[in-house]
């Protein structure tokens, strides 16, 4: 079986996130006031064969820990689709 | 009455001097504009330069198209002035919707700076018309977000109406591998809209303008505003 | 004039909150001994509080109070006619003609780039161009001088593409051009890279503002990024070894913001311009307390900060993190309280903030409150100048002297012919294109000499001169003999700037080795320091300014002294820069200098057999000298074609780089060199491989080869003409009294060019090692 | 009230994404043969204060069109969070 999964890669709250400031800046600028808290960071998207949703999110929580995420910086959040 | 050229400085504009200094050696009347300007200054043609306006942040020129003075330059070009964009200026060009297509990181994935081989595939632009067709010209790349990317019909517009201006080649014969740097779709490193008032590159010719350091080639794209005649799209 | 005596003074503070009270434990925790702790309770005349002690551990660290090094620093040269700053302020300035200086310093961010590669790199850059803008000058080129363990461990491979990334990332988006830099790899630094960066700035001389606090009611502001947790205790992190701990103190990580940085550069200099600030110094290790310490001792007045003024990022930040944040992009200003609107306006015109947080007071006193509570206060010139100062022992490991005696055992690997290739497909002679191509080394549209050959070469607008610089260290001739070693390094950066046809002007150094309580380390240092200092008196290059990097140190053991430095020369007329590479077939080939063929710590030695030791070269600071000398002269003369020194790898090496062209050359020529003219008491080892110093390989046109070999006579240079340049894709011969060898050029330059890459093909995987 | 939205910017179907063949290459060198198909984009986080989550979602799809995914190469998703 295959399933889409999602992975939301974004820094870890307290790290500094320039882009995520001139980002929420510009949103004001152009009038977008109750935008706040911007924060941006990595979507990946793929498709993972597995026995099951669980084994997949197994999977893929392993595929963050060593390569998609960086430890040091980033926490990570998975959604897997069926 | 010399040519006077508006040069636009974002936050975060770096090679804005460069241009500004080429563009007053090739005899025109340089002057900044800041971006929170809404008027031109009685602008003949604008340049907007290379460097990383905001930062680059979210998607290259993303930001800085929206800048208080970005109406008056679309109003500008709209009305045949003329508008060169190099590298990040191409980049705010391809955001702001004054050229088609959109640059994205480099198929390498890093940066990239190194001298590259153009050829001037158009000469009837108001950068280029100092050129002869298919003059060869080295000059530096210096970017991250450099692959020129664009739907497949736009490619086949741009190239049926020979909107290409300048096209990364080895110094003889067509681009192999590392000629050209960023995987640019059709090698493509430069463009123009269909009036051939508004062009946009990703290669320097503001650092390859000068014969202290030894290189003139990209003077062409400085003195060619002098002898820009605009002509009705229909005239091509 | 300082306003403290030397008496305890009594002093008063309170803790803030609930803050811990402050027990041996915490002391050491914050990597001050019982000493230290004694000393800080004699200069407050009671226990400190939590923030004080914050304060004291990160002054009193190695990085901000040099205490192991300073006596040591001392010893160096530093006066000249062209010194305008010497050490002591953010960065070093040297006088240059029509009214122009320039400023330029080297600093190490190695711990932060150990743990997170790319932010530990980018600002470390951030960090070196503040410290030359904030003297008035305008960042015109940077440098970086890189070491890591062997490209065969992914970890190292990791280590080396993030922070090459970081480096380029952060001075990419500045728009300041990397000019040139080095990276060497090692055994010793795979659990401890090093990341040293070198700024150069260029300004009038007339403009250059000091960061000394002046006058009574002066305001103090906070201009720049607001205040986050970052990189707390980062001073004192620098200043321990590498291990578990450090892994579990990675929230520590800074994050740079290259945007705010050019903004913050546009501004400072708009206000150092247009004379409206005091003083003005970056937030650099220890951020707000050491800045405003140092501004406050310089200047010999007292200082009171309001911390709950500072702009912070997080919610709930204490005293103790405001002071200690490591936050990037922020500045110190000093100012007249009626210009603060205008300095605010400035400000506003790069969107940027500047927020009044304290003001310069008369009674010497380093006084912090938060709102209504005082926190710290201390006496502001002792907190600086009490610091316990160390002189550790010093005696050379039995190890090196063994190393040093000892020599290769013969293999059969010895083919003097195979070794060229393989010699040239060691990642550290082979060309560092992959990384210099990361870099813009063209924005500004100054460049003359780009990287690729011996040392960076800029022009200076407006004026007919130009800037060569370069940064080099030879560490594995330290390791076996740090003072010949330390001559070797600055002998090597003077040949690589005189090449160029520029004057070598000063240096700046930053100075990486192990950890100095250890008497083997300490007498690495010594002796490394003193052979620098030799060589600086000989060439008349002062030391300006740098910094030491200690404590460098992983489960493996200590690096291998690394004192890397950076030297900048005077180009007087661009136009007689001279390249590095050969340009036209029959040009003749002339070899300066004196070949012994010395191989102690040769390359060929350490990478072909297998055997790193020996005695390495003596290095004749007189011939050097000289040696340099002759090249300026004969660059004035427009008699040579290319330049370019023997270093790593020898002859061979020397000559094969300059025939195989630079990074964007079409084809590689070939060359014939004939060395029977060498006493044959000099095996082909030694000719091809020998690492002797001051000797150089130029290309003369025919015409002027007499002209040349009368001008080197005349500078008692020892010049001989050994070959010719030959023809495209050609073969590179060499022949001697015992053998010919032969290699296809073109081959060669494939293998130069392709070694790194071909080892860094797998980027995007190796990132699992982080 | 306020309301968190994730923004997915994903690079559009058919647009070449050297970055995600890149990672997919090393997850399968890595050991992680299921995975396939893998698309690297930009997530986007922020805080947004409206009268309710329609009118949320309403501005962030404003948002998206005018400044955060580029139409030409980029196609985006939101998710609203009470
Ligand atoms: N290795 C060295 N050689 C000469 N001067 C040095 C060295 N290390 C530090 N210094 C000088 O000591 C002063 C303080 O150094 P440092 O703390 O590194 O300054 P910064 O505030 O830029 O970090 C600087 O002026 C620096 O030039
Ligand atoms: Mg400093």
């Amino acid at each position: 079986m295959t399933f889409t999964v999602h992975v939301r890669v974004v820094p870890r709250a307290g790290v500094l996130d320039p882009q995520g400031q001139a980002v929420e800046h510009a949103l004001h600028a152009l009038g977008f006031g109750g935008a706040s808290k911007v924060r941006i960071g990595r979507a990946i998207e793929m498709t993972v064969s597995a026995a099951n949703a669980g084994d997949a999110r197994e999977q893929a929580k392993k595929m963050c820990d060593k390569l998609l995420a960086n430890p040091v910086t980033e926490d990570y959040e998975l959604e897997i689709e069926g | 009455m010399t040519l006077r050229v508006a040069v636009v400085r974002f936050p975060g504009s770096n090679c804005d001097f460069d241009s500004l200094h080429s563009a007053a050696r090739a005899g025109t009347d340089a002057y900044f504009v800041w971006h929170r300007d809404t008027d031109l200054k009685g602008a003949d043609a604008v340049i907007l330069p290379g460097g990383f306006s905001y930062g680059d942040y979210l998607r290259s020129g993303a930001i800085a198209r929206f800048s208080p003075i970005m109406p008056a330059v679309q109003k500008h070009a709209a009305a045949g002035g003329p508008v060169l964009g190099i590298c990040n200026g191409f980049q705010i060009l391809c955001e702001a919707g004054m050229l088609p297509g959109a640059l994205v990181r480099n198929g390498r994935l890093s940066f990239v700076s190194r001298p590259v081989c153009l050829q001037v595939e158009q000469t009837e632009t108001a950068f280029t018309n100092t050129y002869e067709p298919g003059a060869l010209l080295r000059m530096p790349v210096a970017h991250g977000d450099g692959r020129f990317t664009a739907t497949p019909e736009t490619i086949r517009e741009l190239e049926a109406n020979r909107r290409v201006v300048v096209r990364y080649v080895a110094s003889a014969g067509p681009a192999r591998g590392e000629d050209n740097p960023n995987g640019s779709l059709n090698d493509i490193a430069g463009i123009a809209n269909a009036e051939g008032n508004v062009v946009g590159l990703m290669p320097h010719p503001d650092r390859a303008a000068d014969s202290a350091l030894g290189n003139l080639d990209g003077m062409g794209f400085f003195t060619s505003m002098l002898s820009w005649e605009p002509r009705a799209a229909a005239g091509r | 004039m300082s306003q403290t005596t030397t008496s305890s003074a009594t002093t008063r503070a309170e803790p803030f909150g609930n803050e811990r009270p402050v027990t041996l434990q915490t002391v050491l925790e914050h990597n001050l001994n019982q000493r230290e702790y004694d000393g800080i309770r004699q200069i407050l005349g009671r226990n400190p509080t939590l923030t004080e002690l914050g304060i004291f551990s990160a002054l009193w660290s190695e990085h901000c109070s040099y205490k192991h090094s300073k006596h040591v620093l001392k010893t160096f040269p530093t006066t000249g006619p062209q010194v305008v700053q010497g050490p002591g302020e953010n960065a070093g300035v040297l006088r240059l003609p029509d009214g122009w200086a320039v400023a330029f310093k080297i600093e190490s961010h190695n711990h932060p780039s150990a743990v997170e590669p790319y932010q530990g790199a980018a600002t470390g850059v951030g960090g070196i161009l503040r410290d030359v803008f904030t003297m008035g000058a305008r960042p015109v080129a940077v440098l970086n001088s890189l070491r890591f363990g062997p490209l065969d461990t992914a970890r190292n491979r990791y280590l080396f593409a993030g922070v090459v990334k970081g480096v380029g990332d952060y001075g990419n988006c500045v728009g300041v051009p990397t000019l040139g830099g080095e990276v060497d790899f090692a055994p010793g630094y795979s659990g401890n890279p090093l990341v040293n960066a070198m700024c150069v700035g260029l300004l009038r001389e007339s403009d250059l503002t000091l960061a000394a606090a002046h006058g009574v009611g002066n305001v103090l502001l906070a201009m720049g990024a607001s205040t986050g947790r970052d990189g707390i205790h980062g001073a004192s992190f620098a200043s321990e070894d590498l291990s578990e701990k450090s892994e579990a103190r990675r929230p520590q990580v800074q994050v740079g913001d290259p945007f705010t940085e050019k903004l913050l550069l546009e501004a400072t200099l708009e206000l150092i311009e247009s004379k409206l600030v005091v003083a003005i110094q970056d937030m650099g290790a220890a951020g707000l307390t050491s800045s405003s310490a140092e501004m406050a001792a310089r200047g010999g007045v007292g200082i009171e900060l309001d911390t709950s003024l500072v702009p912070i990022r997080e919610s709930g930040m204490t005293p103790y993190e405001i002071m200690l944040s490591e936050s990037q992009e922020r500045m110190l200003v000093v100012a007249e309280p009626g210009l603060v609107a205008a300095i605010q306006k400035v400000c506003e015109k790069w969107e940027l903030t500047a927020v009044p947080i304290g003001r310069v007071t008369d009674d010497g006193l380093f006084r912090i409150r938060h709102g209504k509570i005082v926190v710290a206060e201390i006496p502001g010139q002792r907190l600086i100048d009490d610091c316990p100062m160390y002189s550790p022992e010093s005696i050379e490991g039995e190890a090196v002297t063994l190393r040093r005696a000892g020599g290769p055992t013969r293999s059969p690997k010895a083919d003097l012919t195979a070794a060229l290739p393989l010699l040239l497909d060691t990642p550290s002679i082979a060309s560092k294109r992959w990384v210099y191509e990361q870099y813009d080394s063209t924005v500004q549209a100054a460049t003359l000499l780009a990287p690729g050959g011996d040392a960076g070469v800029l022009r200076i607008a407006d004026t007919g001169f130009g800037l060569a610089v370069t940064v080099d260290c030879n560490s594995r001739l330290l390791a076996l003999d740090p003072y010949e070693g330390g001559k070797a390094t600055v002998a090597e950066a003077a040949r690589n700037v005189a090449c160029t046809g520029a004057r070598p002007l000063g240096i700046t150094d930053c100075l990486n080795f192990g950890n100095p309580e250890k008497p083997e380390v300490f007498f690495q240092f010594t002796e490394a320091c003193r052979g620098i200092s030799d060589a600086c008196r000989a060439f008349e290059t002062p030391v300006t300014g740098g910094n030491v990097s200690f404590y460098n140190e992983s489960p493996t053991g200590a690096i291998d002294p690394t004192p890397t430095v950076g030297m900048v020369g005077l180009l007087e007329r661009i136009d007689d820069r001279v390249p590095s590479h050969f340009s036209a077939t029959g040009d003749q080939i002339l070899l300066l200098g004196n070949t012994r063929g010395v191989l102690g710590g040769s390359a060929y030695w350490a990478d072909v057999l297998d055997f790193v030791g020996g005695q390495p070269a003596t290095v004749d600071l007189k011939a050097e000298r000289a040696l340099q000398q002759f090249l300026v002269a004969v660059a004035k003369a427009r008699l040579v074609r290319s330049a370019h020194d023997c270093s790593t790898g020898g002859l061979a090496v020397a000559l094969t780089e300059a025939a195989m062209g630079g990074p964007y050359a079409d084809a590689a020529l070939g060359a014939s060199v004939d060395l029977t003219g060498y006493s044959s008491d000099v095996t082909d080892e030694g000719l091809l491989y020998g690492e002797d110093g001051a000797r150089v390989v130029v290309s003369v046109s025919p015409a002027d080869v007499d002209a040349v070999a009368t001008l080197a006579a005349s500078h008692g240079v020892p010049c001989r003409r050994v070959g010719a340049v030959g023809a495209p894709a050609g073969e590179i011969r060499v022949t001697t009294s015992n053998g010919k060898y032969q290699w296809s050029s073109s081959a060669l330059r494939q293998t130069y060019f392709g070694a790194i890459p071909r080892r860094m093909g797998h980027v995007a995987e190796d990132a699992a090692e982080k």
